[in-house]
């Protein structure tokens, strides 16, 4: 059996005593998926998983708390379930997790990268282990998953769900690399540099709120600082200057609590690399905390702690 | 707001109650001449500063941001300075992916006695941010500015996997 | 709203630097304020009437004063504000004194500078609320830890002014250093004569619990109500039935091990009552030394006991008491003089600390009060003393002077004379500081009547010479080098914060300084006070102090309890964090972050989990206020809205006629 | 008929931008979106549909309404309304662009209410729209009443043909532009650009009959349990209305910064739990089910209601391919449309 068919058969068994199961089925085309919210066996038909299946679906459990809920979740989305689970957002009992061993999903900015026109109008879609071939405005196209892999596949260290109430497929090696090139790249940018990245990005940002309401971990949601009054953190104007505002504060929030799955990048709908700032956030918590979100239960998230002697930090004597 | 006094920059400082803000005034009561540059802003407890609050005051054009409270042990709710040294530590290291040069940030420890090294840590933090001068703004402040972030733009530099 | 700014001159002390009515003029152009005025002393009465009559005649409702630090007269002016009618928190202070015009020397940059502050403290008043205090009652009942002179006085005090008093004590007997000298200057009269009345004032006094051998365990709750656990910690010896008669302490076998209260100038009894005069006059089995508890045979004692109250089995109590308020007296200790190694580091027995000749002294102490050197029990003739051991000293991170060597060794060499005609006292000395009552001319009388022989200068090295101990030092006022043949060195050593002070602190939430004694509230006008409130402060721990700055200390911390303690109820601060709860999403990070356990989770109408703070623990620190991602939670009088609105008046935003 | 070829239409652009304040697609960090345009920067009208629409040029983003600015002699705040100055033109706007602006035509140009801000924008501003040879997967313009080369609401339609662009002037004032010497006669190519507007229509299939959607959706107003199950994927962002031609909603928020203050005006988002917040902290919407209803509701019936039967979209899709979880209105539509007990 397939570990679709695995998997398919594990939810059976347990959809009786749940509201639902959060899982994908294809979208708009055969390139898109978009996420399926089985309530009956017949919604199970439609189930897909796969480098297609690119939502991380942890970011709808805040938002149905005191319901009984499955999902579905790839070694990188059930970080964020073990971190919502850390900070109390979600409840173990409440939560059934059917884990996968995922060898990767696609990147749908670098596949638009990879052809010459936008594939709007898709007729096909045929994977393979290795490639992605795609039949568009009657051309067809074969592109390398290593190519079109997403950032955070090319390295990821945990392939396979840390928390899993049902284990589906074959367990995945985690990545040789650890850094990417791009990242490393525009870190060592000069300041200067970064700093008009910024400005020029931040110009077309729509302050939309999608890399906000896609975060698993930005549960504040309808009360977030960033749309209220009181307190009024960012004015309404949409300046580079207030968009810049408004990712700092979302970085900021997010301060070693990130699991870096990449929904904020992959929801802007303008392609702002997000995932920038993240990663570096990450990095450093990683250097000063030794820590990294949603890697363990029973974590606390370093800023909600202290130690009174901090190994990790050097203070500027002066 | 006057036209600022053009030899001054700005620079923004967050002292908690207890010890920096009254470190600050034994500076006051021994007359220890420091640059004028500094405004200072009283919070009750370092553990008050949202490090926002630094990040609200570059986004609005401050040159430096100078953070000091209770030497760590020695804070006057226990554990505040503890929260705050971790929140404005990783600030600190966080800052230079934005472009923000981190020395316009510093945060430290002063005591309500140690009026001298308040004196130092503000006449050698504003001498540093002199050194650096002022901060560049991030919104452009005139319609050339906003031109030129428009070609910026369409010469796609930034990034390199994503430009 | 309406706005009054008043910019202070302080004298000449603000307006010397700053323009003061510059900074007047221009704060009428800032918005809401409909009143600017400078004055001559904001802070006088005629300065506080003046705001008073402008509240009433331009119907503010909001005061703005730049004058000095807020730390010095922010209650003043929120006072005369409340005088005038209006809430104390609708008013703010720009610091435009020890921040400005004492540090800038230019006066254009000190005027901007004021009006950019003046301006700051307008925008957060323009973001401030009148806040009202919530009333509490207390609990009549007072905690005084520490049975030194300072608690013995304090407690006394306060159970003569009519509430009950827990008095705890680490040691066994109540006492402290006190009980252990011999005489106490300037009236050389007999310290057990002074205090003993006084010790057993405490065990009969109806008013005062006294737990001996006791510590705090944990603190719980806030002014008025604190709930204090207190360890008993097992002494081996039923107390309630023990009447100290003190056959158990003849019949120990094992009487090796030395006797603290004796400064281990000789040993002790495994179990012992440590000085006659001891209250309570108990024994209690030392668990390190006694042969039953450590290898299981002997028993003697239990034998011997005439009303069979030794218990070997005996564990620590944990006893609580809710009580109003905390007077921490928990003393001093010595330095440790063997972190000097010209002082031999413990080579020669005939270098005693001055505690230890206190005990020599004392006709209750091992040698029945006549000297006789440790080494070989001789008298010794020549004597020298070494003042400012651990004191005034950078170099073992001792800056301050101790306070009281220079008059306790004046009086040992006093002593000395009198109990061996013969002798001569040398005193090496950095200078004599004798500044209380009668203090001068007793040291003058150890040096004119008694013929102490002061030298002034540090010793640089003593060495044995036959039996004797050769001492070599400067005289700085001579110009010479020194040696004396001593019998017997006394070093005076100083005070140091006592062992566990800090761990003290940390429960009670007092701040230990930077040698670990506690800090007080203010240095001066509130010497006893902590910035804990309802716990106060009395002796030693504060700092170095002699018998009577402790008894004073003791009753004035004993005036401020019974001040507090004489109100029915107690306003509990109102800038304190508060939480919008249909903004609050439960995840109760602030309750993991708060120093003080006072927010608790309570579920709403919906069964929604949310959190609360409990106004009457919370110290009002803000650490809440960020943790909370979704601003929910916030510090009342320091919102993020009203920071962000200092901020941005200093960093105004850029404003575009044209966003596209 | 006028024929211009690309590297004169880039001419023509900028040209136009010493008069105009042009927006124009430009190609930026993986995405294209309409920018304003100088010279020396380059057009990117092919290589995919602009993410987000020309809606900025006759309802900006950000606003300025009223300047309030304290000045220091003066003690009295003074007041200036800030009103938008210049014209605007948009090259290379899809035909949905073009037609999603004249759906903000009726809400701020009434009887009662003229929107002076809108107005000024909507009379200068001009298009210069593409027409679409490629219909995308989510595009369905004809079935709300438009199609790939749709001329409402434009100036000129450009029609691509060969390395160049068949030039279709609509208006008079598109009429004076393609006057300018960079174009040529369009000759035969006009037959040809015909053809290709054929095709595109041809290749978008079937069109989806929506006029029984206004009722069908208002006889769903009550039915929470259908709405919570289409807006169960939806993350309740803004990223479909800010992307919308037609959506129109905005708010207008005063920021007191004390010496000098400003009301603007800026896009609002329905799908935000702020939008309907009430003072009192009440939410009318308070689920992302309410307010995906509203969004669905306001644009395939209450709109039509009101306005004579038009659907309050254009039919681009790009609150479908956009949405960051897939979200599509056609289906919510077609759900409400067919759905049955």
């Amino acid at each position: 059996m397939s570990p679709l068919d695995d998997l398919k058969t594990a939810i059976k068994s347990r959809l009786g005593e749940l509201d639902c199961v959060i899982g994908w089925e294809q979208g708009y085309d055969q390139l898109h998926a978009t996420p399926l919210f089985i309530r009956s066996e017949a919604d199970l038909d439609r189930l897909v998983i796969g480098p297609l299946a690119v939502h991380n679906l942890a970011t709808y459990l805040p938002g149905l708390r005191g319901k009984k809920v499955g999902i579905i979740v790839k070694g990188c989305d059930s970080r964020s379930v073990i971190q919502l689970l850390n900070e109390n957002l979600i409840t173990r009992d409440d939560l059934v997790v059917f884990g996968l061993c995922c060898s990767g999903v696609v990147s749908h900015r670098k596949i638009r990268a990879a052809l010459p026109v936008d594939p709007g109008f898709v007729e096909a879609v045929d994977l393979s282990t290795d490639t992605l071939s795609i039949t568009a405005s009657g051309q067809t196209t074969i592109l390398h998953m290593a190519d079109i892999a997403a950032d955070k596949c090319q390295i990821c260290q945990y392939p396979n769900a840390l928390i899993a109430d049902v284990l589906v497929g074959s367990p995945q090696e985690s990545k040789v690399l650890t850094t990417l090139a791009c990242q490393e790249e525009f870190e060592a940018k000069s300041e200067a540099e970064k700093f008009a990245f910024w400005q020029e990005t931040m110009s077309r940002c729509i302050r939309c709120y999608a890399c906000r309401n896609a975060c698993p971990m930005c549960v504040c949601r309808d009360f977030c600082i960033s749309t209220s009054r009181d307190p009024l953190w960012l004015g309404q104007e949409n300046t580079p200057g207030e968009n810049m505002m408004f990712q700092l504060i979302h970085v900021s929030h997010l301060t070693g609590r990130c699991t870096e799955c990449g929904e904020c990048e992959r929801a802007c709908p303008v392609d702002i690399p997000l995932l920038l700032l993240r990663r570096y956030m990450n990095k450093q918590v990683q250097d000063v905390f030794e820590h990294r979100a949603g890697t363990a239960l029973e974590q606390t998230p370093p800023l909600l702690t202290f130690k009174v002697e901090e190994e990790g930090i050097k203070e500027r004597g002066w | 707001m006057s036209p600022q006094n053009i030899r001054e920059l700005r620079i923004v400082g967050f002292l908690c109650n207890w010890c920096s803000y009254g470190g600050a005034d034994t500076a006051g009561v021994g007359r220890f001449v420091q640059p004028t540059d500094l405004r200072i802003i009283r919070v009750p407890c370092s553990g008050r500063i949202d490090p926002l609050f630094i990040v609200r005051a570059f986004m609005n054009g401050a040159d430096g941001v100078l953070v000091s409270g209770c030497h760590p042990r020695d804070c006057h709710y226990a554990e505040g300075n503890f929260y705050a040294r971790r929140r404005l530590e990783m600030l600190k290291r966080f800052l230079p992916i934005t472009g923000i040069d981190n020395r316009r940030f510093e945060y430290t420890w002063v005591s309500a006695s140690e009026g001298q090294r308040w004196q130092h840590v503000v006449t050698e933090f504003t001498r540093g941010i002199h050194t650096l001068g002022p901060a560049p703004s991030f919104n452009p402040v005139s319609e050339t500015e906003w031109n030129k972030l428009a070609v910026q733009a369409s010469e796609g530099q930034g990034c390199p996997c994503h430009g | 709203m309406r706005i009054g700014v008043f910019i202070c001159h302080c004298g000449s002390n603000i307006a010397g630097t700053v323009d003061c009515p510059k900074v007047a003029a221009k704060a009428l152009t800032y918005p809401d304020v409909v009143f600017s005025t400078d004055t001559m002393y904001a802070c006088s009465e005629p300065g506080q009437d003046g705001i008073i009559a402008a509240v009433k005649e331009q119907q503010l409702d909001g005061v703005v004063v730049a004058s000095c630090t807020p730390r010095m007269h922010e209650q003043t002016f929120r006072r005369a504000v409340e005088r005038a009618g209006l809430n104390r928190y609708m008013f703010e202070m720009a610091n435009i004194r020890e921040h400005v015009s004492w540090i800038g020397k230019i006066m254009e940059d000190n005027t901007i500078k004021a009006q950019e502050l003046v301006r700051m403290a307008v925008e957060k008043l323009r973001r401030n609320r009148p806040l009202i205090p919530k009333r509490f009652e207390t609990v009549k009942r007072v905690l005084v830890i520490g049975g030194g002179v300072a608690g013995i006085q304090a407690a006394l005090d306060c159970a003569d002014g009519g509430q009950e008093v827990v008095l705890i004590e680490r040691e066994q007997s109540i006492g402290g250093k006190m009980a252990k000298l011999d005489k106490t200057f300037p009236t050389v009269d007999c310290s057990s004569c002074v205090l003993g009345p006084k010790m057993v004032d405490i065990a009969q006094h109806p008013k005062i619990t006294l737990y001996a051998c006791a510590e705090v365990e944990s603190v719980g709750g806030y002014v008025g109500n604190f709930h204090i656990t207190i360890r008993r910690k097992a002494t081996y010896v039923d107390w309630n039935v023990c009447n100290g008669c003190g056959l158990c302490l003849e019949k120990c076998p094992s009487h090796k091990h030395p006797d603290p209260f004796n400064e281990n100038l000789c040993t002790a009894p495994s179990i012992n009552i440590p000085f006659p005069q001891a209250i309570p006059k108990k024994a209690a089995i030392n668990p390190q030394s006694c042969l039953k508890l450590t290898q299981g045979k002997c028993g003697i004692c239990a034998t011997v006991c005439p009303l069979k109250c030794i218990d070997y089995e005996q564990k620590d109590e944990l006893v609580d008491v809710d009580v109003g308020a905390v007077i921490v007296a928990t003393g001093y200790d010595l330095f440790d003089w063997h972190k000097y190694p010209q002082y031999g580091q413990g080579r020669y027995p005939d270098i005693i600390t001055s505690m230890q000749y206190e005990r020599l002294l004392s006709a209750s102490g091992p040698t029945g009060g006549q000297i006789k050197r440790p080494s070989d029990g001789k008298e010794p003739k020549n004597i020298v003393f070494i003042q400012c051991v651990g004191s005034r000293d950078r170099s073992v991170d001792r800056p301050y002077c101790s306070g009281f060597c220079c008059m306790y060794t004046a009086k040992q060499a006093i002593l000395t004379k009198d109990h061996l005609p013969d002798s001569q006292s040398f005193v090496f000395y950095m200078d004599i500081r004798s500044p209380g009552k009668l203090y001068d001319e007793f040291t003058r009388r150890a040096m004119e009547e008694y013929g102490a022989h002061y030298v002034r200068g540090r010793v640089s090295m003593i060495y044995p010479q036959d039996d004797k101990l050769l001492v070599r030092g400067a005289d700085t006022l001579a110009g010479t080098q020194v040696e004396v043949q001593a019998d017997l060195v006394v070093l005076a050593v100083g005070a140091e914060a006592a062992a566990g002070a800090a761990q003290l602190g940390e429960k009670l939430r007092v701040c230990p300084d930077q040698y670990g004694f506690f800090v007080e509230s203010h240095p001066k006008l509130k010497p006893v006070e902590t910035n804990t409130a309802g716990v106060y402060l009395a002796g030693a721990c504060q700092g170095p102090k002699d018998i009577p700055a402790s008894v004073s200390q003791g009753s004035a911390a004993a005036a401020k309890v019974l001040g507090l303690l004489s109100k029915k109820e107690l306003e509990s601060d109102p800038a304190v964090a508060r939480v919008n709860q249909p903004r609050c999403v439960g995840c109760g990070k602030c309750i993991q972050t708060c120093p003080f356990g006072a927010i608790k989770e309570v579920a709403d109408r919906f069964g929604n989990p949310k959190a609360e703070v409990i106004d009457t623990v919370c110290q009002g620190c803000g650490i809440c206020t960020v943790t909370c991602p979704q601003g929910a939670i916030q510090l009342e009088h320091f919102t993020d809205n009203q920071i962000l609105a200092e901020v941005q008046a200093l960093c105004p935003p850029k404003i575009f006629a044209n966003y596209e | 008929m006028k024929y211009i070829t690309k590297k004169n239409l880039l001419r023509l652009t900028e040209e136009l931008s010493s008069v105009y304040r042009v927006l124009a697609p430009v190609a930026q960090g993986g995405t294209v979106t309409f920018r304003r345009f100088h010279p020396g920067m380059t057009l990117d009208m092919h290589s995919r549909m602009a993410a987000v629409s020309a809606k900025m040029a006759t309802l900006p983003q950000t606003e300025s309404l009223l300047l309030v600015q304290r000045v220091e002699e003066n003690k009295k705040p003074e007041l200036t309304e800030t009103l938008p100055q210049g014209k605007t033109l948009v090259m290379g706007a899809r035909p949905c662009d073009a037609r999603g602006k004249l759906l903000l035509d009726p809400v701020f140009i009434t009887e009662k209410i003229r929107d002076q801000h809108f107005i000024h924008r909507r009379e200068n501003s001009i298009f210069i729209t593409l027409a679409c040879d490629q219909p995308e997967t989510t595009c369905f313009c004809h079935s709300v009443g438009s199609g790939p080369a749709d001329t409402a609401g434009s100036d000129i339609l450009l029609t691509l043909v060969g390395e160049g662009y068949v030039a279709q002037a609509i208006s008079d004032q598109g009429q004076e532009i393609v006057t300018h010497s960079f174009f040529e006669d369009a000759q035969d190519r006009g037959q040809q650009a015909q053809a290709k507007h054929g095709h595109a229509l041809e290749l978008m299939g079937q069109a989806h009959d929506y006029s029984s959607a206004p009722a069908k959706i208002l006889e769903r107003f009550d039915d929470m349990d259908f709405w919570e199950v289409q807006s169960a994927k939806c993350i309740s962002c803004g990223a479909c209305t800010y992307m919308c031609p037609t959506c129109y909603c905005f708010n207008i928020t005063d920021n007191d910064l004390g010496l000098t203050s400003q009301r603007i005006r800026t896009w609002d988002n329905c799908m935000s739990h702020t939008f309907t917040l009430e003072a009192s902290g009440h939410n009318p919407r308070p689920t992302k089910a309410h307010r995906l209803k509203n969004r669905v509701g306001h644009k395939f019936s209450y709109y039509p209601d009101l306005y004579g039967g038009i659907m309050a979209c254009c039919g681009c899709g790009r609150c479908i391919k956009q949405c960051p979880t897939g979200v599509d209105i056609r289906q919510i539509v077609n759900a409400a449309q067919e759905y049955a007990q």
